[in-house]
């Protein structure tokens, strides 16, 4: 196979990217029209490794029970594959497995802030801090507890111009709030926000701060102790770890002051009819029966990533990818890009749109090459109002794609363009 | 397979066009072609909720009537471009028709036009939800 | 080899054990006390055949992508599964698509009831049932809306003479009730509810019913719009499915009396910075990424029990293996059996303890003989508490166990007697 | 591999026991008659909390104290019969020993026995935490 990358054409960066992806079995996968599928919709949810995959297979072939009060070999096992995922989960996050607690998604963190912590510190009156640049699902749970509660929620705007956030308007919103919720990086606009900074202002008028790092995470190491936030959301599925599971990390005098939220067994210490005795931390958040076989894939997904991938080299890469793309579809007439991938610490996400070609007709056009990206609001509709559009096309890269991919898929578009507009 | 003895002509007509088709870019291609022919007719305060077709990503209205006949009348307007070509073909299937015959339309040429694979029912491009509203409406006609 | 299961014993019932057990790769497992694995801890979670297995990993091969607002191939592909697996699941349980939810577990699909239903619908002073016999997932839920609401809880007793409800309890104790919460099948003691009855007699009141039926479904199949029950939990990991998915059946009626509770994408049709509005129906709890590969594998599950298991054949097999043990150990000096595992609508379950072998001791010598069963309060304290005892040892049959196992099993457990009291 | 030079001639004998077993039950029969020979010795009214072995799915508890020559001393109780047995063996590996060196103490023994299979950290036995609250007392104690 010739070389592929930047790294062929004369660029810095050296991923061995053909190595990389023999390692994620679907992608060699050929489309039912024929052609090889180009996945570009990373920031919706990621690929596997044939490891992780592997790893779940293996635990349900070989050790699989229920954990925890395990007196059976069988049950021994699973729970040691469990508390050695969380430790190593924890650990590649920078921080201790007393501040995570696993959960089903990067949104059910976010509403466990919501619920276990918002609900039980703040009152009517108080203030919480969003930005128009977030998930729905860094949005919906504080409207919701605005709702219940009575709690003020201010949106933070975005520059339309830079689109940044406006951090003057930033400082002034979080004047009296109690607790700040932003994006780590956008998944419509692949911005990295000044999260260190967010946190310092934050932190200096006495309010916590949870970050949504569902496309953080994939992209830049967490330090989370380091990093000083309060609670930061994160979604397996988008780290090449499996559906269903999620973790919030939490700073511990935050989880201090958290109360229960979903309950039933595996929580308590003690359950009369009259009253309960919770577990303390992190174990007061895990009802039921855990998510075994989730935790399992993705402490291989994480080991994977720490064997194969240098975040920063990562990043380069991608950026280097998306960066480019960026730059010549603004060449191809009628195309939009929203954001600025050209910028140093973007993400690798393009968001466009073609002046003519309906955006879900463009999704049809792309799918036709083989090409997988999003078409739609992206779940930021604020962020689509604050812009002006219904919806984006979205292309996503990981340290998986290639350039010659890139290539392929802006010839495409120009194709598309000439023939359809 | 379709049961093309069903179709007529001009369907049986675009079908052939269709089947020419290299590859799935040509019949999108062909698509948008229907599509530019048969703009929507729909004025535009029709495109409200009650014409709405739902679980269509795109927006894609349609409003059923009878001719001075008691032919079946289908007028549509989408957004999107290949909702609108479809809705120009559905309407040359059914337009004209007694709607006790429309109400048990199938849209089975959509497979004999290669494009099954690509309006799958989990697709959010609402085609078959148009379908199902132009057979209401026809049975509400009838 | 040789005919297993009571078949071979001159018993009525023809279940092909052999060719079941070889779909489950696990019991093939040699343990590393080089005894070979006898699993009679079902009650906790069931093994998976190998469908299931490989359903999962097939999905992440080939079709792994984030579903719904698909217009790429892989997204309408997982998509499709996604709902086709609703579809499966629903009419598996005697039910349309419309009526079930996706959770995490059945501890989440009742909390589901307790956020989604209840904290809409109920006031100061309501009256919310449950029972001794509950499991902890069907008691905490209402404790923490009792103290946030001030609702009453009320607990029908257990009869302790005979190990079932207390019936005329329950009569009373649902005068005036707004929801009664009862379990299907106990997971303690095996016992299976009279649910028409008190659904039936729930009704009569005007109060909603909410079955946890986390151990009824493995065992019978459950016919929801014919049972008539206004809600019904469900795992998955229980009947041969994966970890991390559950449902909750709900019927329509009281579908349109629940409001959201976990918040964010997916389940809104728009969002802007004042207000949500969310989708209708199921659609509106079900938010974030999908529990993609869990569903595929319930699915795959579901199919596997259909084509291989006749449930009232299965039941008559499990009840044979299960109330023999009873019958056997109760002939073992110090052994107590609670419940009536010999009853004819007793499933699978045999609790038990000795009067001087502690139970924690007495499961690490079961283990030493190969045998995987669950030591402990079972998440069930208030029955214990009821029964006067800390814990149990609990042995529970599934249908891929077989009369051999057992009898080794009371051999075992039998020389342990002789050895170790 | 355990370093037995580290153990005393009395854990050297018992571990020697312990290998001479057949198999986990043997073990474990082994491991009952340590508990029959060494009975709990803590006053039931020490069964407290601040005595408790945390982690542990049956009750467990110990105390420690220093003997008239400043040896270290750990009594326990257990209601578990295996647990009971180990903390009857661990109190023979360091009672009367500096708390120094019990400070640093290493249950190598555990392995040799042949019962590290059976004692893993994650099982709710409490073994583990036995140790580490020992450890942390004679630390205390030092
Ligand atoms: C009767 C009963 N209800 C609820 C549950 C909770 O199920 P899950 O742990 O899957 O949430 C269990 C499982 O142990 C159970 O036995
Ligand atoms: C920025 C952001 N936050 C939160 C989420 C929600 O993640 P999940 O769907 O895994 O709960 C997403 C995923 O789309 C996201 O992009």
């Amino acid at each position: 196979m010739s070389p592929t990358g930047p790294s062929a054409r004369g660029a810095t960066v050296t991923l061995d990217v053909e190595e990389i992806r023999s390692h994620f079995p679907i992608l060699q996968r050929i489309l039912p029209n024929g052609k090889p599928l180009v996945y570009f919709d990373n920031a919706a949810t990621s690929q596997k490794p044939l490891v992780v995959i592997d790893a779940m297979s293996d635990f349900y072939k070989q050790y699989h029970a229920n954990a925890h009060r395990a007196n059976h070999t069988l049950a021994d096992e699973s729970t040691a594959a469990l508390e050695g995922a969380r430790d190593r989960i924890s650990r590649f996050f920078g921080t201790s497995e007393n501040q995570m607690i696993y959960t089903g998604s990067a949104t059910e963190a976010m509403n466990l802030v919501a619920y276990g912590w918002a609900r039980y510190n703040l009152e009517e009156g108080d203030v919480v801090v969003t930005t128009e640049m977030e998930h729905h699902a860094n949005i919906v749970p504080w409207q919701e507890l605005s709702k219940e509660k009575g709690i003020e929620l201010r949106y933070v705007p975005i520059d339309v111009e830079n689109f940044t956030l406006d951090y003057n308007a930033m400082e002034v919103a979080i004047q009296g709030a109690s607790l700040v919720c932003v994006g780590h990086v956008s998944n419509v606009l692949g911005v990295r926000n000044e999260i260190e900074r967010v946190i310092e202002m934050a932190h200096s008028v006495g309010a916590r701060v949870a970050l949504d790092s569902a496309q953080g995470a994939p992209h830049e190491r967490i330090r989370f102790d380091e990093l000083g936030a309060d609670f930061c959301s994160i979604a397996a599925h988008k780290m090449a770890g499996p559906t269903g599971i999620g973790c919030l990390l939490v700073k511990s005098d935050a989880l201090d002051e958290m109360g229960p939220f979903l309950t039933g067994g595996s929580i308590v210490k003690r359950v009369s009819k009259e009253d309960t005795l919770f577990q303390d931390g992190y174990a007061m958040f895990e009802t039921g029966t855990p998510r075994m076989a989730e935790a399992i894939g993705w402490h291989a997904a994480v080991d994977w990533l720490e064997e194969n991938i240098d975040f920063e080299e990562a990043h380069d890469y991608v950026h280097e990818i998306s960066s480019w793309m960026a730059i010549q579809m603004r060449n191809i007439p009628g195309i939009t890009v929203f954001g600025n991938p050209e910028k140093e610490e973007a993400i690798g996400v393009v968001s466009f749109l073609h002046d003519t070609i309906q955006a879900q007709d463009l999704g049809y056009l792309l799918d036709a090459g083989g090409f997988a990206v999003r078409t739609g609001h992206h779940c930021a509709q604020p962020l689509m109002e604050a812009m002006g559009v219904g919806s984006t096309n979205r292309a996503s890269v990981w340290f998986y794609n290639t350039m010659e991919e890139a290539e392929a898929f802006v010839a495409h578009l120009a194709n598309i363009v000439e023939r359809f507009s | 397979m379709p049961d093309d003895g069903e179709w007529s002509e001009e369907i049986t007509e675009i079908v052939d066009r269709f089947q020419s088709c290299f590859d799935d870019m040509e019949r999108l291609e062909l698509l948008f072609e229907y599509a530019e022919k048969h703009p929507s007719t729909l004025p535009i305060d029709l495109w409200n909720d009650e014409n709405m077709v739902h679980g269509c990503q795109s927006r894609a209205h349609v409003v059923c009537s009878l001719n001075g006949e008691g032919g079946f009348m289908a007028e549509g307007g989408a957004d999107a471009q290949i909702v609108q070509g479809l809705m120009a073909i559905t309407a040359i299937a059914v337009n004209g028709q007694p709607p006790e015959k429309v109400a048990e339309h199938d849209p089975s040429y959509i497979e004999g036009m290669g494009l099954s694979r690509i309006l799958t029912p989990s697709r959010a491009n609402g085609f078959m939800n148009m379908v199902r509203k132009v057979k209401q409406e026809a049975s509400s006609l009838m």
